[in-house]
């Protein structure tokens, strides 16, 4: 086949306000150009998964030669997915989901941090950095997937999720109010973790107003300028990087080769967990938000 | 004329109506006869329109009898008083200007066919009874789908009141029909109820004429601050009589020299 | 009545210019829907031609996405009609979902029996709306955004606080052979699209466990539902005494209660037609997917009432077409998915959806002056 | 009386107005004194109501030219009209029902004081002011912030002529005040006309009612179908001369035999 | 006039039951805003004093989020009592803030110019809002969800397209020393704080890096505004004639309009007003936490109409206060926050909202018609 004739679609789960994403549809931008093929990014707007599948079902019937998709819901998605994958087209599964659940739906591979893993890791290094009580800011309630991540958490930390799971708004001034609130009804409280920039940012400032920043700990989940300075500062003890460029960079990569050339990766990429310390913040910091 | 020696069709005994903290009647009394039309007359605010909608079922009387043929009825809705055979033309147009004559003129008895077992509107038959019902009243319709908001007020007023007429009611209730209308809407409007009340109809008529009101009105009652200050019978009471009770028995601003009297 | 008034016609006629009877048959509540549905067409059968919306697959997508529309679009039509609105729509879609996920996975129950008493509690918070909109007189605008709220809250905090998650899954499988499951669910007429693509007409799987098969293997039920809501809207609203009950409840209450509507009736009925609505797209949504979400219907309210307003009823009521409606909610679906085609950028459907939104509402007003000499 | 060799205060030419496809005013022309009470009459749907929001600016006319005070005028908004000193009160009032009286009595006009260089509105003034007008034409308020949603149509009416006056119009026009009014209104309406009248006011008034008309009117002008039947000076035109025009010179019907000649 | 008509004033006492003049004074329009916010604060201090809600910390801490809401709710207040709404006001805050994020970051240009640059296109946006109702005459729901939908749009697209991403920081140190940019940033009477702190009146931080600072350092400049719009805001509606103006095009736009009120002018300014406090609003916001985001202002417009409404104001016009509106705010400012303090599951807050919004307006339904004799 002609080189430029190649053509992928990624879609995800994510509204269109969502930020973190943007990493990706850059990752597949840069990895299209790249490999000299046509990239095309696709998410429901209001995040809604039902949607997504209709999405995925779009993505099929204009016969791409891959699917790039999260798994945000088995139940839902599996069906069009399938759907996809006995039309002929290849899938790839991204960040959200299982090695397993890739597998089952028929994808070529699995590329991502499984969300509820990544919690658990997170919250077992937790446990061993001493937190014992802790407050999961969560922004987007209404989005299944991120809530897993507090769930994990929780498992790793061996407590109980109970009331510990904030439902914040997306509004930073109200998320830093109600971190403020929350922290000061609830004084035992010594570990917090948000589940993105979204919800670090105004963290970072409720602590810094506070006097609690660098006291209590705090960890999250995926990167931007505030969250990277956070790092350095001492705020923030450790980023969960699941890495999303990966996430979106490689399956182009490796559909193209494989449409190409017949060649595929052995196993599944787990872009992450990787924890972003304060040691070796350099790139981090160069590429937040747009690659990081 | 009515013929006084029959039974009322409808008596309305003691009505009382409060508002919150407006007492809007406070005890008012009233018979029809059928074939007589009676015109309800008074003041602004003397409570015309509120004593006529108990009598056809938008208000439910704080207290008070209604007797309509002689058993004592409860209209919980419009509909019930519909149903039992009076019809109303409100002083605020009972019209929907989006709709269209014809929906207008049928609306709330929409004639109906079976079809299958399901009663479906039978449109064919309303547009046509509502094309002949205007073409009589003189009004010549684009189609029964106009809009009733693309008629004139006079021509609204028609349509409503040759709807009441068409359903056969037994009493017909007019609120200030004549208000708005022109010289000559107003003499098709009289004549109507002429015409209405030898058929032997109840009108009930309300007005602040007195000169239409003389026109076709059998019997007077004036109403005043919720009150009734009595009944009169034509012929026995004069244009100028009835006009100081309409005033409340109150005395009026005069005009004076060759303006006075002319009211 | 003497003959002097019969002069009244040519009075009203004479002042009026004449309109050709081509123009006059042109002027319907659709119309504006109808110009709509063939610019949006020809614009994508030019510019998207060979993306694949329109080989059988495409035609099916935007299909399905038109009748999910459709299917809150004909509730949300009558209602307005009927002069309210409801803006808990969206969240009595994710309400909906979650009761059967709660009812038929977490409690286990039979899923006819889930699902029939997911529609009463559903109606029955339709009818509560209804009822404090009649009886207070409070705008409904307020009375559902209240609604919006609260039954979003419950959607999340039920089963958070049964499950721990946001989302249930399991659905698919309580349902499996239920004979009420099967309405909502699955899909009919697959004996034909075999043929089809037996004929080579549709496209075939290339591996997999299907090989062979038709991609296309029926009509899902959510299509089925939505043409069988708008034919009986459509019925209801122009062809039996209730349909003019409606057009006079929203187009003057008080003068339609004078006339002895029953018009608190008619919108309590119209508010729990809309839940009806909400819970059929709910219901099939989960049938299809398995699973209910806390993040299901979001914003669904808006396209619902979108869609009603392209399709050229009038917000403050009385005046709309179910059949209006249901091209609004064509030309929504389409809009949708041809955007994804065409391979437009995400973003920028917020854009073009608030354009076409400005565009058929000044359409509309135009037609509906005329249709009705409004000023 | 009018002293008619005096300039008119106002003068329409040959005034047009289309709405769209509608015809409303095919050319009327009209002149008004100043201490004349010029009655405007016709059918329902004559233009009347056009016509004179074209004078107050409401509708810039199609066609046709507005001398006021001698002078070409163009008004562009009822502002412009207003300032000019022609004050209107419409036929569906111009009062909002939940504002307070004193609040409605001074829409559009309101009095200010200058507090540290800023416009504030005055109030105490307004208070004032709206209670002795009110107070003049009979009705004993509340007090000023009472809400005009909780009077009677009589007493907006009263409200809306009392703010025209008071802001000593030169052009006062009334647009069919009477029609929903009690006997009682009516005459204080009639009599205010006339005094308004005598102070020099030139009063442009609309009625279907002839009696109202002969009792107030210096001259009378018929409009038909949007165009002028032509205008009558009062002491050469009979009244019922007067309602065959208003008829649009059109036949009426007629009661028979005791009802004729009463409307 | 005869002294005959003087005898209509007693004809309409009489008939009325009397009123105690205690109760008249009680009766206005923030009455209900009053019982509310004295309902919440005395619901707290029962359930919620030991939790921190109403030392200084706390009480900051409710004060900047009640803050927030009242100005956006000061706007849509004006705005609603001109008889008309506006849905974009979310996405006007979204697209306010990228664009001083695009200006001043991306672009480079001095922050006070961005500031204001910034203000003109927003303000300019609420203008082509207000000329679009005012002409068509269209339902200002259907124009500003318009708005809603091509705002929320550009603000995902233009960054995306520019910077590759959709959340732009760095704004807080362009806008470092910038005059303009201190007035919607920072704090101010630190001094005054910091004596309380010396004295003991407030506490210090205990603990980290800010420890012997006073815990609260400032009032920061978002109470400042809401204070400041709020006086402006009332003055404005209670004081000047324009005010009238307000209540006028509000309550009748064709009677007020005939009485040569400048209808046109009046909604078209509040439709401005309403951008310029979204603004405010967004700059503030910015300045505060230094980054812009696709996703910032999300369903405010509701949140904005629900503190107008609590405060007592009528969804169709002509009729509120500016004073209820901010009370309105407060109420849900404090609601929210305490809810936190008091420990209650957070999903449940979205559904005390709605019952206190519907206990709102049902109480303030009830004061309106005591006051306006409406039926
Ligand atoms: N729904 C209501 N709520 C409160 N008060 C009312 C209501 N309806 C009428 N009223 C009051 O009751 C009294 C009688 O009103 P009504 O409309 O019956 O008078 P009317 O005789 O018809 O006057 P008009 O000649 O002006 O039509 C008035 O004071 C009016 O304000
Ligand atoms: N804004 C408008 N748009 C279209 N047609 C209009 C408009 N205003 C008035 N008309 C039409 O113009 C004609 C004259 O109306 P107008 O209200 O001036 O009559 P009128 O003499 O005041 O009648 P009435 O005695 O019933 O008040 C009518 O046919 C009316 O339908
Ligand atoms: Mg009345
Ligand atoms: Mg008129």
């Amino acid at each position: 086949a002609g080189h430029s004739e190649l053509k992928y679609v990624l879609v995800s789960h994510a509204p269109d306000s969502d930020s973190w994403w943007n990493t990706i549809k850059n990752g597949i931008a840069l990895a299209g150009e790249q490999m000299g093929v046509e990239v095309e990014y696709r998410n429901p707007p209001t995040g809604d998964i039902a949607d997504m599948a209709r999405i995925i079902e779009q993505a099929a019937a204009s016969a791409p030669d891959g699917i790039i998709t999260t798994l945000a819901d088995f139940d839902v998605l599996a069906g069009p997915i399938r759907a996809a994958v006995d039309q002929g087209i290849d899938v790839i599964i991204m960040n959200t989901g299982t090695p397993e659940q890739a597998r089952e739906v028929g994808a070529l591979m699995y590329v991502g941090q499984p969300e509820y893993d990544a919690g658990l890791a997170a919250g077992i290094r937790a446990k061993g950095e001493g937190v014992t009580n802790f407050l999961c800011v969560n922004h987007a309630i209404q989005q299944p997937t991120v809530g897993e991540r507090c769930r994990g958490y929780a498992d790793g930390l061996g407590v109980e999720l109970g009331n510990s799971m904030m439902d914040s708004g997306t509004d930073p001034a109200e998320i830093k109010n109600k971190v403020l609130a929350y922290l000061s009804a609830n004084p035992d409280v010594d570990g917090i973790l948000t589940l993105g920039p979204v919800s670090a940012d105004p963290t970072i400032a409720a602590l810094q107003e506070n006097g609690m920043a660098g006291d209590i700990h705090f960890g999250t989940f995926d990167l931007g300028e505030e969250i990277v300075n956070g790092i350095k500062d001492g705020t923030i003890a450790w980023g969960i990087d699941q890495q999303p460029f990966l996430q979106a960079y490689m399956p182009v990569v490796i559909l193209t080769n494989w449409d190409r050339y017949g060649v595929l990766p052995g196993n599944n990429i787990n872009s992450g967990p990787g924890f972003v310390t304060a040691n070796g913040l350099t790139k981090v910091e160069e590429f937040a938000g747009e690659y990081r | 004329m009515a013929d006084q020696s029959k039974t009322p069709i409808i008596q309305m005994k003691n009505i009382e109506k409060h508002f919150g903290a407006v007492i809007a009647l406070a005890g008012v009394s009233l018979d029809v006869f059928p074939g007589e039309c009676h015109c309800l007359l008074g003041d602004n605010g003397a409570g015309k329109s509120t004593f006529i909608k108990t009598m056809s079922g938008v208000h439910k009387p704080t207290k008070g009898e209604i007797i309509f043929e002689g058993r004592p009825m409860d209209f919980e809705t419009p509909r019930d008083a519909m149903d039992a055979g009076i019809a109303t033309v409100h002083q605020h147009l009972a019209m929907i200007p989006l709709m269209s004559v014809a929906r207008n003129f049928f609306m709330g008895n929409e004639p109906v066919k079976k079809i299958a077992g399901i009663n479906f509107l039978d449109q064919t038959k309303a547009d046509q009874v509502t094309m002949d019902e205007m073409r009589k009243m003189g009004i010549n319709l684009r189609g029964p789908d106009q809009a009733v908001g693309t008629l004139s007020g006079g021509e609204r007023q028609t349509v409503a009141i040759s709807r009441a007429v068409y359903f056969g009611a037994k009493v017909l209730i007019l609120d200030e029909p004549t208000s708005a209308l022109g010289v000559r809407q107003t003499s098709n409007v009289l004549a109507t109820v002429d015409k209405v009340r030898k058929q032997g109809v109840a009108v009930v008529f309300i007005t602040h004429n007195v000169r239409h009101a003389m026109a076709v009105g059998d019997r007077f009652t004036v109403l005043n601050r919720g009150q009734t200050l009595g009944t009169a019978v034509r012929g026995e009471i004069s244009p100028d009589e009835l006009q100081d009770m309409m005033a409340g028995g109150q005395e009026m601003a005069t005009l004076e020299g060759s303006l006075g009297g002319t009211v | 009545m003497t003959d002097a008034s019969k002069t009244d016609a040519p009075d009203t006629d004479e002042r009026v210019k004449e309109m050709s009877s081509f123009r006059r048959s042109l002027i319907r509540p659709e119309l504006g829907g109808m110009v709509g549905t063939i610019a949006v067409f020809v614009f994508f059968l030019l510019f998207a031609f060979d993306s694949g919306m329109f080989n059988s697959q495409g035609v099916m997508n935007w299909s399905i996405v038109s009748a999910q529309f459709m299917i809150i679009a004909v509730g949300a039509c009558l209602l307005m009609i009927a002069g309210e609105f409801d803006l808990s729509v969206g969240s009595m879609i994710g309400f909906a979902g979650m009761m059967i996920a709660v009812f038929g996975v977490v409690l286990g129950w039979p899923m006819w029996i889930t699902i029939i008493i997911t529609f009463a509690i559903c109606i029955a918070i339709g009818a509560v709306n209804g009822y404090i909109v009649v009886k207070t007189g409070l705008p409904s605008f307020i009375v559902t955004l209240a609604f919006l709220f609260i039954l979003r809250g419950f959607t999340i905090y039920i089963p958070q606080t049964l499950e721990n998650k946001t989302i249930i899954g399991g659905i698919r499988d309580a349902a499996e052979g239920d004979w009420l499951g099967a309405i909502f669910g699955g899909k009919i007429g697959g004996g034909l699209f075999e043929m089809l693509g037996n004929a080579g007409v549709i496209a075939t799987f290339e591996r997999g466990s299907r090989m062979g098969e038709p991609v296309v293997d029926g009509i899902p039920m959510m299509i089925i539902w939505a043409i069988a809501l708008i034919v009986f809207g459509h019925v209801l609203l122009t062809k039996t005494r209730f349909g003019n009950w409606i057009f006079a409840a929203g187009g003057d209450s008080e003068a339609a209660r004078n006339s002895g509507v029953p018009v608190n009736r008619v919108k309590i009925l119209m508010f729990m037609f809309t839940a009806f609505c909400a819970t059929v797209f709910a219901t099939c949504q989960v049938m299809e997917f398995g699973s209910a979400g806390a993040d299901r219907g979001l914003l669904k309210e808006f396209e619902a009432i979108i869609a009603v307003v392209i399709g050229g009823a009038l917000l403050t009521g009385g005046y709309g077409s179910v059949l209006g409606a249901a091209l609004g909610a064509l030309i929504f679906g389409v809009v949708q998915q041809g955007l994804f085609f065409a391979g437009v950028e995400s973003s920028l459907f917020r854009v073009f959806l608030g354009l076409i939104l400005l565009g058929a509402v000044i359409l509309n007003t135009y037609i509906r002056r005329m249709i009705t000499g409004e000023r």
